[in-house]
C-alpha cells in the first residue's frame, strides 16, 4: 500500500536529532508492549509481513504523530482482533470475558533463549537458476497495490543493476496477504542517485534495494 | 514558523493504559507467560546488543581469514561468535573503505540486525532518517558530523527484505598494534549502521 | 516538496463520506479564518504560491490530522510571522506589540466586490511560440525539490500527451521561493492510467495535469 | 481493526481561540479591517455558489452557440453571465458525452472554480477524495453512486495549476423542452465537479 510508512524521499519531517544517551527503552509501557508483541509473535497466529501490514494499516496521520512501539501496538491490537484472539468488548473492558482459543505454540521463559536463537529465516529452497545475473540491468515495475507490498515508492520505474543475489526468499507480497509463500529469487539492486532524485540528488551516491523477482523486468 | 505542540504527556499515559491492560489480558487469556515476557526484555537490556557487533568488527580488523569469510558468508561468520537467530537470520556485511562508504536504513518500517546490535535507537525508527536517508544521504551524514568528501561513493541500503546490513567500518590507521579486546571497545553502534566512524580516542 | 500535501494515488485515508447536508462552513472559526486569510492575501504581502508552500510546511501527520482551514491558519500565521507583521509573542500574548507595518494595500468593504471580480490571473503575455505541440509526447522530470512544486510525485518521470495549451503562466517553483515569475507555457498533459498505477490502474481511465515546460522533457 | 479516536471537540476549540486571537490582532494592528471581513463571508455564503455554475450549464444545454463559445472560451463565455474573478480568472470547462466521463480534483491542495462554484464541500478538501480520484476514479464514482460502464473513458483533471475546471454534464434525455431555468435547478454541484450525474427528478 502507498501509506504513510513508505518514508523514502518525504520531505518535512524535521531534524533527526539523534540522542546519545537515551535508553534502550524510553518508558516503561514500550518494554511490556516489545515483550507482548514478540511472545504473541511466536504463537504462530500470523506470520512477519501481516505484522508489518497491521502496523501500516494505522491512520496515515496518526502513523506520523506516533511513535515505533505504538505502531507496534496498533498492529498488535488488529491482529488480535482480527484473528478473534480477543473481542473489542475483553479491550474495553480490560477483562476475559471469553474463552480463549487454544494455541498451539505459547512462549515459556525457558523457550525464550532457543527461539530467539532459532529465529525464523525467510530463505527458502533454491530451486533452478536466479531470473537476473549480477550486472544485468532491471527495470522495477509500477506497481501500486492496496495490500502490502516491499517495493518503496521512490523506487519504482527505476532503472537498476543486480549487485547480489541473496537466494530465495518468501514474498511478502503474498504472504501478508496470507495467499501464499511464493518463495523467489531476491536481490540487491543499485540505483544510482540521479536515477532515483533527478537533479535533486547528491553528488557520487546510490542506493541498494532488496528486490524479488515479480518486482523486476529485465531493462 | 509556529511549531504546534504535539501534547506528549497525556497521550502517553493513554498508551500506558492501554498496553497494560492489553498485557493482563493475554497472560489472563493464557497467550502469553510472564516470565516468559521479562526474559525476553532481560534478553535484549543485558545480552543482545551492539558489544555482539563490536566483537565482529574487532575480529575482521584482526584476522583477515575471519574477515574475507565475513564478507562473504555473514550469517556462519557472525554465528560463529555466537550471534543469530532472530532478526539476524540472513546476514550481509558491508565493508567500508577509502572510497565507498555504507549507510543502512529501512525506509518501510525499521528492519534491524538484532543480533549483532541489539534493538534500534529512536532516531532509526523515526521518519525522518527513513524520510532521508536514501534522498539526501550527505546531508543525513552531517547531522551525525559525518562529512564525506565527494570522491567518496555513498552507498545507501535500504533493508526492505528479510537480509539484515551490517557496516564494518574502517579501523583507525593509528590502531593497527590494538588487541581485538582493546579495538572491540572503540566500535560504535552507529558506525556500524553507517551514521558514524570510528576514531582511536572514543 | 515531497510533502503530505501530496496525496495523489496514496492509500489508506478512509472512506470519502461526503455529507450532502454541510453547511459552507461548519464553524464559526472557519468562516473567520477564510476571511482573514482572504484580506491578508489581499495586502500583497506574499503571492498565492508561497501562501501554498505555507500550507505545505506544516509537520507531515499534523497535515493528515486536521483540516483544510486548519491548514489555513497554519499557511497564515506561518506567513505574517515569517514577513515580521506580526511577532511570535505577540502571538502568544494576543495583543499588539510592536508598531505595524505600513501595508500599501489594505481591503475595505467597498473594495470587496471589486477586488473579487478582478481576481489575479496567473496568466502572462505570450512571447514566441509554445515549445510543444498539442499531439506531442513528453515525459515528466524525475524532480525531489526540498521547496515548493505543482508536479506531483504520481506524476514524475511519466510519459504523457499534450493534451491542451493553456497559454503562458506564473511558474509556481520559482514564484514561491519569491525568484521570479519565471513566466513559461502551461499545458494539459494527458497520462493514461497504465502508464500512471501500472497493473492496478482501473480499465478506460487516465489523468490532465497541468504542467508547465519546466517540468517536460520530448519524449 | 481499532480506530483510534481522534479527540476534535478539545483540538476545534483551542483552533477557535488561536483564530479569534489571531483576528483581534489583526484588526488592532490595522491589517484587516473588520467589515470588510463580514463582506467577504457574506459574499461567498449568499451570492457566490453552485447556482452559479448551475445557470452556466442550463444556458449551454439551451443555447448550442452559448455552448460552443464555453467550450473555446470558458472565461469569457463564464464571465459574459456576470461569474468571473478569484480561483476562476482561466476557466476551462469538460464536456461530458455517453463516453467520456470528466472528474475534477486538486490532489496538491483543494483548488476550485469559486465563482461558478463557490467554496469547496468538505469531502473535496480531505485527504480520501484527493488520493483516490486520481488513481481510483470509477471506485470513488461508486461511492458517490456514479456506476459507468467501462466503455466509457474515465477523464480526472489534476487542478495544478491556476486554471479552474468545471464539468458541463449530461443533460437527461427527457428534458429537451425545459426551460433555461427549470433546467438550472436540476443541475447539482457535484455534476459540476464530475462526482455526480444530472437527473430529471431533482
Amino acid at each position: 500500500m502507498n501509506g504513510a510508512h513508505d518514508l523514502g524521499g518525504s520531505h518535512g519531517h524535521g531534524p533527526i536529532n539523534p540522542d546519545p544517551n537515551e535508553p534502550l527503552f524510553s518508558q516503561e509501557w514500550e518494554r511490556r508492549c516489545f515483550a507482548v508483541t514478540l511472545a504473541m509473535g511466536f504463537t504462530g497466529q500470523w506470520n512477519i509481513d501481516q505484522a508489518r501490514f497491521a502496523r501500516e494499516t494505522m491512520r496515515p496521520g496518526k502513523y506520523l504523530e506516533t511513535t515505533y512501539y505504538e505502531h507496534w501496538l496498533h498492529g498488535l491490537e488488529s491482529l488480535l482482533l482480527d484473528r478473534k484472539l480477543i473481542s473489542q468488548s475483553e479491550l474495553k473492558s480490560k477483562k476475559a470475558q471469553n474463552t480463549p482459543k487454544t494455541l498451539s505454540r505459547i512462549l515459556k521463559a525457558e523457550d525464550v533463549a532457543p527461539a530467539l536463537e532459532k529465529g525464523g529465516s525467510a530463505r527458502r529452497q533454491e530451486v533452478g537458476n536466479a531470473k537476473f545475473s549480477i550486472g544485468d540491468f532491471v527495470i522495477t515495475k509500477n506497481i501500486h497495490p492496496a495490500n502490502h507490498t516491499r517495493l518503496p515508492r521512490y523506487v519504482r520505474g527505476r532503472r537498476g543493476k543486480i549487485d547480489r543475489i541473496h537466494g530465495v526468499f518468501v514474498f511478502p507480497d503474498t504472504n501478508s496477504a496470507g495467499l501464499s509463500e511464493k518463495p523467489q529469487w531476491l536481490y540487491a539492486v543499485r540505483f544510482e542517485g540521479e536515477e532515483l532524485w533527478g537533479e535533486d540528488a547528491e553528488p557520487n551516491s546510490c542506493t541498494y534495494v532488496d528486490l524479488w523477482d515479480d518486482y523486476l523486468e529485465q531493462a | 514558523m509556529p511549531h504546534d505542540g504535539h501534547d506528549n504527556g497525556s497521550k502517553l499515559s493513554e498508551t500506558e493504559l492501554r498496553v497494560r491492560a492489553l498485557e493482563s489480558l493475554l497472560i489472563e487469556k493464557g497467550y502469553v507467560d510472564h516470565a516468559a515476557l521479562d526474559q525476553l526484555i532481560e534478553t535484549y537490556e543485558t545480552k543482545v546488543g551492539p558489544r555482539n557487533g563490536a566483537r565482529v568488527i574487532a575480529k575482521a580488523w584482526t584476522d583477515p581469514e575471519y574477515k574475507s569469510w565475513l564478507l562473504s558468508d555473514a550469517t556462519a561468520a557472525i554465528a560463529s561468535l555466537g550471534y543469530s537467530g532472530r532478526q539476524g537470520e540472513d546476514m550481509v556485511v558491508l565493508e567500508n573503505t577509502a572510497k565507498v562508504h555504507n549507510l543502512v536504513v529501512c525506509t518501510l518500517c525499521s528492519c534491524y540486525p538484532w543480533p549483532v546490535l541489539g534493538l534500534p535507537p529512536t532516531w532509526y525508527k523515526a521518519a525522518p532518517y527513513r524520510a532521508r536517508a536514501v534522498s539526501q544521504p550527505r546531508a543525513v551524514l552531517k547531522e551525525f558530523g559525518v562529512e564525506l568528501s565527494e570522491d567518496v561513493e555513498v552507498r545507501v541500503w535500504d533493508s526492505t527484505a528479510e537480509t539484515r546490513y551490517l557496516v564494518l567500518p574502517m579501523q583507525p590507521s593509528n590502531t593497527n598494534n590494538w588487541s581485538e579486546d582493546r579495538l572491540a571497545e572503540i566500535v560504535t553502534r552507529d558506525s556500524m549502521i553507517g551514521t558514524g566512524l570510528v576514531g582511536s580516542n572514543a
